[in-house]
Order: C-alpha cells, then sequence, then structure tokens
C-alpha cells in the first residue's frame, strides 16, 4: 500500500471518529428529543461514512472495497426510516419542541 | 415492464457480484437468488411510469454527500461549541412532489440534511423540525427537490 | 495497555453494565432497551473471539427477532394495562 | 432473607465458577486438529459449517426438531385474546412501508448470500433463516403481511416441515449405509447444500412463525 | 492496516457506552428510541473496524447484516412498544412528557 | 490474560446474575430477560474457554450457534405463556398469579 493511502485512510479513520464524538456530545447536551435526533442522525451518519471510505482505502479488491461502501447506504436507509418514526411518534404524542424562549 | 425486469435483475447481479467478492462459483446460487429478489422487488414495489437517468443519479449523489457533509459538519459545530446557537422551530412545508416515492424519497433524505428532520407528513403538508430558525430551510428543501424530481425523470413541479 | 485489551475490558464491563441494568431498573420498556443493546453488545464480543458464525446469528437474530417480540409483548402488556379485569375482550 | 440468601448465593457461585475458570487446564483433548484432519471428507471448506452438518450432524437434526416443537407450542398455546380489530393497530405509516419494500429483496438477497457462504466461510442456513425471518418480521411492521391468525395452512405446514424431513430423509438413506448421517465424502458437498436450503426455508418460516403468531397487527393487505 | 483501527473501535466503543446511557435513561420514551439509531451507525463502524483489525474480513458480512436489520428494531419500537393515549402504568414512564 | 479468559469470567458473572435474576425477579417479562442473560453468559464461558488458545475451535462455536437459535425459539414460547397468563389473570408477577384466589390484586 503506498504511504499516501495510508495517511489518507489514517485521516479518514481520525475524521469518523471525531463526528462520532461530536454526535454524543451533542446526544448529551442538547435539550429535547428532535435536537438529540438531529445530533445523531447527522454527525454518527457521517462518522460512519468517514470511517466506511477509510477503510474502503485499505481493501484489497475492489469488489470488497464496494462492499464496505455498500454498508453505508444501508446504515443510511435504517436512519432516516427510524428517525422519521421517532419524529413522528414524538409529534402523535404531543412533546412539544424545546424552544429558547421557553427556557428563559 | 421488460424494462424493469431487466433493470432490477442487473442492479441486483452486481449486488451479489460485490457480496460475494466477485468470486465467480457463486453465479448458479447466485442466479437463483437474483431471480427471487427481483420476483419480491416486483411483488413490493410495483414498476411505474417514468425515465430513469444515469446523469440523475450522479447529480443527486453528489448533492446528497455534500449536503450531509455540511449537515454534520453544522451539527458538530453547535454541539462542541461552548454555547449551541440553538433555536429550534417547526416548519410547515408545502411538497410540490407528487405522491409516492419520490415524496417519500425527499422525507428521508431531508433528516440527513443540514438542520432539518422530517416530523410529519400529511398528504402534501410536511412538518419539519428546524434546528435553527435563521437557516434558509424551506430554500434547501426547494433545491433538494428539484434534484429528486430530475431522478424521477420529471420537470421540477 | 494495549488497545485491544482495553477493548476488551471494556465491552465486558458494558457487558455487566447492561445485563445488570436490564435487570435492575424498575422501567420495564428501559430493562427491555438494555436487552437489546446488551445483544448487540454479545454480537461485538463474539467478533472479538473470532467466531464470525456467532456474531452473525447474534447480530440477525437480537436485531431482527428478539428485539421485536419482546418490543411486541410490551406493546401488549400496555395495551392491557388500563384495563384489570380478565377475560374482557370487546 | 430469602433475598440475601439468594444474592449471597449468586456471588458465590461466580466466585467459585471463576476461580475454576482461572485454574483450569487447557483442554486434555484438542478438537481443532481433529476437525482438520477430518476437512477433506468433509465436502465444505468452513469448520463450523462441516462440524454443525457432517460431524455432528445429528445434532442439528433434532434441533430443528425442537425449533418446530416450539412453534407448535406456540400454536398450542394461542394468541392472549381475540383482537379488537382497528383499534390500537396502527395506521399505514408510508416511510415504514418504503422502507420494507425497499429492504425486503435486500435482505432475500443477503440472506442467501449468507447460505452460500456457509460452505467456505462464516455463514449458513441459520443466519440466512434469521436473516430472511426479519425481513417477514418487517412486513408484518410495516402492515404488508399480516400476522398469522389461524393454523398454518397446508402449503405452508409443509414448508415448515420441510427442511427437517429433507434432512431426516437423507440421513435415513444414509443409515442403509450403516451408521446415522455418514455422508459419502464424493456427494457430502452436494447433500448439505441441498439440506441447508431446504433447512433455511423452514427455520426462516419457523423463527417468522414465532413473531407472526404472537405478533398484535392483524393488518390488512396493502 | 494502519495500526489505528483498534484505537478508533475502543474510542467509538467509549462513545457506544456514554451514548448508549443517555439513551437508556433519557427522559422520555423517544430518546430511549434513540438507542436504535446508534446501533445502525456505532455498532456497525466498530465491527467494520474489528474486522480491519484482525478480526477477519467476514466481519464485513456481519455489518452488513446489522445495517441491514438495524431499522427493525427502531420501527417495532416505534409501532408496537410505544402507543399514544395510554395511561401511564406503574413500572413505566412512558407518559408523554413535555 | 487472554481475551477468551476475559470473555469467559465476564460470562461466568452473567450467569450467575441471570442466574439471580431467574430467582429474585417476579414479573413475567423481566424473567424471561434473566433467563436470556444465563443463556448468553453460559454461551460466553463456552466460547471464551475454547478460545485460551491460539487455534480457532470450531466444535463449541457451532454448539453455541444451534444455542441462539434455540434460545430465540424458548424466549418466543416463554413469551407466547406468559402473554397468555396474563391474558387469562390479569397480573403480570408469576408469584400472584400463582397463589390462592383473593391476594391477586395486581
Amino acid at each position: 500500500m503506498p504511504p499516501w493511502l495510508e495517511y489518507a485512510s489514517g485521516t479518514l479513520l481520525v475524521a469518523g471518529a471525531f463526528f462520532y464524538f461530536a454526535g454524543t456530545v451533542g446526544l448529551l447536551r442538547f435539550p429535547d428529543v428532535y435536537t438529540r435526533l438531529h445530533a445523531l442522525a447527522k454527525a454518527d451518519n457521517l462518522g460512519l461514512g468517514c470511517v466506511l471510505a477509510g477503510l474502503a482505502l485499505q481493501a484489497e479488491t475492489l469488489a470488497a472495497a464496494l462492499k464496505l461502501l455498500l454498508v453505508w447506504p444501508l446504515a443510511l436507509a435504517a436512519s432516516a426510516g427510524v428517525g422519521y418514526a421517532i419524529a413522528r411518534r414524538a409529534d402523535a404524542l404531543g412533546i412539544a419542541p424545546w424552544t429558547r424562549d421557553k427556557s428563559k | 415492464m421488460l424494462n424493469t425486469v431487466l433493470r432490477r435483475g442487473a442492479g441486483f447481479a452486481f449486488l451479489w457480484w460485490v457480496l460475494a467478492e466477485g468470486s465467480t462459483v457463486a453465479w448458479g446460487l447466485g442466479a437463483v437468488a437474483v431471480a427471487a429478489c427481483v420476483a419480491a422487488s416486483l411483488r413490493l414495489l410495483p414498476p411505474r411510469q417514468g425515465t430513469f437517468s444515469l446523469a440523475a443519479l450522479i447529480a443527486f449523489v453528489a448533492f446528497f454527500l455534500w449536503q450531509s457533509m455540511r449537515g454534520g459538519l453544522q451539527v458538530a459545530a453547535m454541539a462542541l461549541s461552548p454555547r449551541p446557537g440553538l433555536s429550534p422551530c417547526m416548519l410547515d412545508y408545502p411538497v410540490a412532489l407528487p405522491p409516492g416515492p419520490p415524496r417519500l424519497l425527499l422525507v428521508a433524505s431531508l433528516g440527513l440534511m443540514p438542520g432539518t428532520v422530517g416530523v410529519r407528513l400529511d398528504d402534501d403538508r410536511l412538518r419539519l423540525h428546524v434546528l435553527d430558525a435563521r437557516l434558509p430551510a424551506a430554500a434547501e428543501a426547494k433545491a433538494l427537490e428539484a434534484v429528486i424530481a430530475r431522478l424521477f425523470g420529471r420537470r421540477t413541479a | 495497555m494495549s488497545a485491544a485489551t482495553a477493548f476488551d475490558l471494556l465491552l465486558a464491563a458494558l457487558l455487566l453494565w447492561s445485563a445488570w441494568r436490564a435487570l435492575a431498573t424498575p422501567r420495564l420498556d428501559r430493562a427491555i432497551v438494555l436487552f437489546i443493546a446488551f445483544g448487540l453488545l454479545m454480537a461485538l464480543a463474539w467478533a472479538r473471539l473470532a467466531a464470525p458464525d456467532i456474531a452473525l446469528a447474534e447480530a440477525a437474530i437480537g436485531a431482527g427477532i428478539t428485539g421485536a417480540l419482546l418490543l411486541d409483548a410490551l406493546g401488549a402488556w400496555k395495551r392491557r394495562a388500563g384495563k384489570d379485569k380478565p377475560g374482557s375482550p370487546s | 432473607m430469602r433475598r440475601a440468601a439468594i444474592v449471597l448465593g449468586a456471588l458465590a457461585f461466580a466466585g467459585a465458577l471463576a476461580s475454576a475458570l482461572l485454574a483450569l487446564p487447557p483442554a486434555p483433548v484438542s478438537l481443532p486438529p481433529a476437525v482438520a484432519a477430518k476437512m477433506d471428507v468433509s465436502g465444505v471448506s468452513h469448520p463450523v459449517t462441516a462440524v454443525l452438518l457432517n460431524f455432528r450432524g445429528y445434532d442439528t437434526l433434532l434441533e430443528v426438531a425442537v425449533l418446530l416443537l416450539a412453534l407448535l407450542g406456540v400454536l398450542a398455546i394461542g394468541r392472549e385474546d381475540r383482537i379488537v380489530r382497528g383499534r390500537h393497530v396502527e395506521r399505514i405509516e408510508p416511510v415504514v412501508a418504503m422502507l420494507a419494500r425497499l429492504g425486503v429483496p435486500l435482505m432475500l438477497l443477503v440472506g442467501i448470500y449468507l447460505l452460500w457462504a456457509g460452505a467456505h466461510r462464516p455463514g449458513g442456513a441459520f443466519q440466512a433463516a434469521a436473516v430472511i425471518a426479519a425481513a417477514a418480521v418487517l412486513l408484518n411492521l410495516a402492515r404488508l403481511t399480516p400476522a398469522w391468525t389461524q393454523a398454518p395452512g397446508v402449503r405452508l405446514r409443509w414448508g415448515l416441515t420441510g427442511g427437517l424431513l429433507v434432512f431426516a430423509g437423507i440421513a435415513a438413506m444414509l443409515l442403509t449405509g450403516g451408521t446415522l448421517l455418514a455422508f459419502p465424502p464424493a456427494r457430502a458437498g452436494l447433500l448439505i447444500l441441498v439440506i441447508e436450503s431446504a433447512l433455511t426455508v423452514s427455520l426462516g418460516l419457523i423463527l417468522a412463525g414465532l413473531f407472526l403468531f404472537l405478533s398484535e397487527d392483524r393488518g390488512g393487505r396493502p | 492496516m494502519t495500526g489505528l483501527e483498534l484505537p478508533v473501535a475502543l474510542f467509538l466503543l467509549a462513545n457506544l457506552a456514554a451514548a448508549l446511557l443517555r439513551a437508556a435513561r433519557g427522559p422520555t420514551a423517544a430518546d430511549r428510541m434513540l438507542a436504535a439509531l446508534l446501533f445502525g451507525s456505532t455498532g456497525v463502524g466498530v465491527l467494520a473496524l474489528l474486522a480491519h483489525a484482525g478480526g477477519g474480513t467476514p466481519l464485513i458480512d456481519v455489518a452488513l447484516t446489522l445495517a441491514l436489520l438495524a431499522a427493525i428494531t427502531g420501527v417495532a419500537f416505534a409501532r408496537r412498544a410505544w402507543r399514544a393515549g395510554q395511561p401511564p402504568t406503574k413500572g413505566d414512564d412512558d407518559a408523554p412528557v413535555a | 490474560m487472554s481475551n477468551g479468559l476475559l470473555f469467559a469470567l465476564a460470562g461466568a458473572l452473567l450467569f450467575a446474575l441471570g442466574a439471580g435474576g431467574v430467582l429474585l425477579l417476579t414479573h413475567l417479562l423481566r424473567r424471561i430477560l434473566a433467563f436470556n442473560i444465563m443463556g448468553s453468559g453460559a454461551f460466553l464461558v463456552l466460547v471464551g474457554l475454547a478460545q485460551r488458545g491460539s487455534v480457532v475451535d470450531p466444535v463449541p462455536q457451532a454448539m453455541v450457534l444451534t444455542g441462539i437459535v434455540v434460545a430465540v425459539a424458548a424466549t418466543a414460547l416463554a413469551l407466547a405463556l406468559a402473554r397468555r397468563l396474563r391474558a387469562l389473570t390479569g397480573c403480570d408477577d408469576l408469584d400472584v398469579a400463582t397463589e390462592p384466589k383473593g391476594k391477586s390484586d395486581a
């Protein structure tokens, strides 16, 4: 494996870890279920994408790399579906979104 | 109809090739698998009218990748900043896309775009939860709609 | 301590924690969520134990079947929670 | 009092077990070389599949029977009540339905892939069946497949028992050779593939049935 | 293999632990459902990393299966376990919390 | 300490935890959860012990694989029984359900 590929892969892995971290921080800090949903759905999925891309760069065959990249859209579809289901249910149960002035 | 079968067959065959990691001995069972999957998908998702263009798919994927990167960065910045600049609000957005797959793709992908999560879809009114009221959420949803409309072979509604 | 050892230790601790909380928490739905998480952690443990066959089975069954079975049962539990009298099918 | 005794007992048990584990000498009989020595006559190249279907095939045969018995048990117990129609059942949710419409063919593909993979790397009938059963669960959750509310019909019965019947039939056929499930090495690969395919269908239906018989949603046609 | 895989996997596991704590403890039932989202992203990421950190390529299949089935738990939760309009019961904090 | 031994020890603790849970908890669903945790602990001990060396032993893996599938079938059967019992008696505690009439005011 050429060294630049190794660096690129490592950079993507670290970037992925960063987005996961941001998602976790958002999950812990954000005030209500809708905002936490934003944090998880966006940051974690981007983190997963970076990690998978970083690993795909190291794959030996094209098919193996594509298999890794195939995982991403599956996870995205799952997140999109579950995220909407959660938001839809929260709305149906009458959970009001947190707003800035209400907290004051 | 035949067109749809061939297209889906090719898609599943490609996926099988990826899953089997390029192994060529797998094609016996692979043919059975592809046939079963095409049958299942025809039953679950009947063929529809409309054209399909690779260019539009690439445009959609590129738009999606770029926007989800922006979305991730934005959420990361908000989560990690010492004072998160959150001012969430609900936004009722009138959907122009036709019902069925295009509209559902819009709802699903909005959840991964910067600052928006679909909360409820009633006919052609979509309620969005927006992370920051100052963001141009409606304009971005409009742009996404245009890309999806192209993907499904229609002029922007 | 190498990253591998740290990973295994953290994973084992998480397994024990989630199992403990799943049994000890007073709330039924929390218990079931924690149990489903326990299943996922078991899949990771099998992956670390060089048993990908079991990891596959655990991931597929834990995510696809056990979780749905338990959550469906939880829903049935709640739905009947209001009416205490037995045998009242309307 | 009873509580304290149980907690103490469990702790003592855990301690004893842990110290026994730490003191345990390496196994006197090492199985991996024994498995490896027979791999070339097993008909497959993945050791776990070889153990599961060839070396200890009779275990697996009886296990399928156990699963069928569990399903019969669920059937015999029946649903807890006659379901109140329409009141608690969810609306069809289009996003979830679309997820199922797109995801189920993919699950089928991955299921069959896992069945194929089992011959030479991790995978096999059990995992494939679990993935296919999960597809059925998703269809039910999306209200595309109704729950099973009555005893299975004739076709479904054949599907549920087919794996066991094929497995038992092949075992009976081989019994003429003297021993239970001793595959002739030349045909072992083919026989195992036949058994695994039948098992995948049956186990998938059995696992799906375990959920579908208990599921609350009678659903309707799409 | 860059040698970064296991440290990153460890870091993700730590994230999973923190987030799971929140998801399982969160004030509303909806927060608990977030756990289902976590499996879809963090669990899959850890498995893919483990595959490249010496676990062998079959673990990619495990990650793939998990990603494919991750939606089921969340959907089951939203559609079955969490009902609107039910009175809160003993041992259950699912009443709508504003 | 090899990782097999570590997970085997964790499995022993999980088994004890699950066993304690089965004995102590009376809620039907919780008892099913405890039973499953007990089973997982046993599986971890089996595979973990075999994994102490560097050679992968396929025999316990095959056993545990079938064990997991049987465990889910057993769970489904137990859930069917629990739901039926609850529908008939209206209570969710095993001890209350089996006690003589009059006390079963859950």
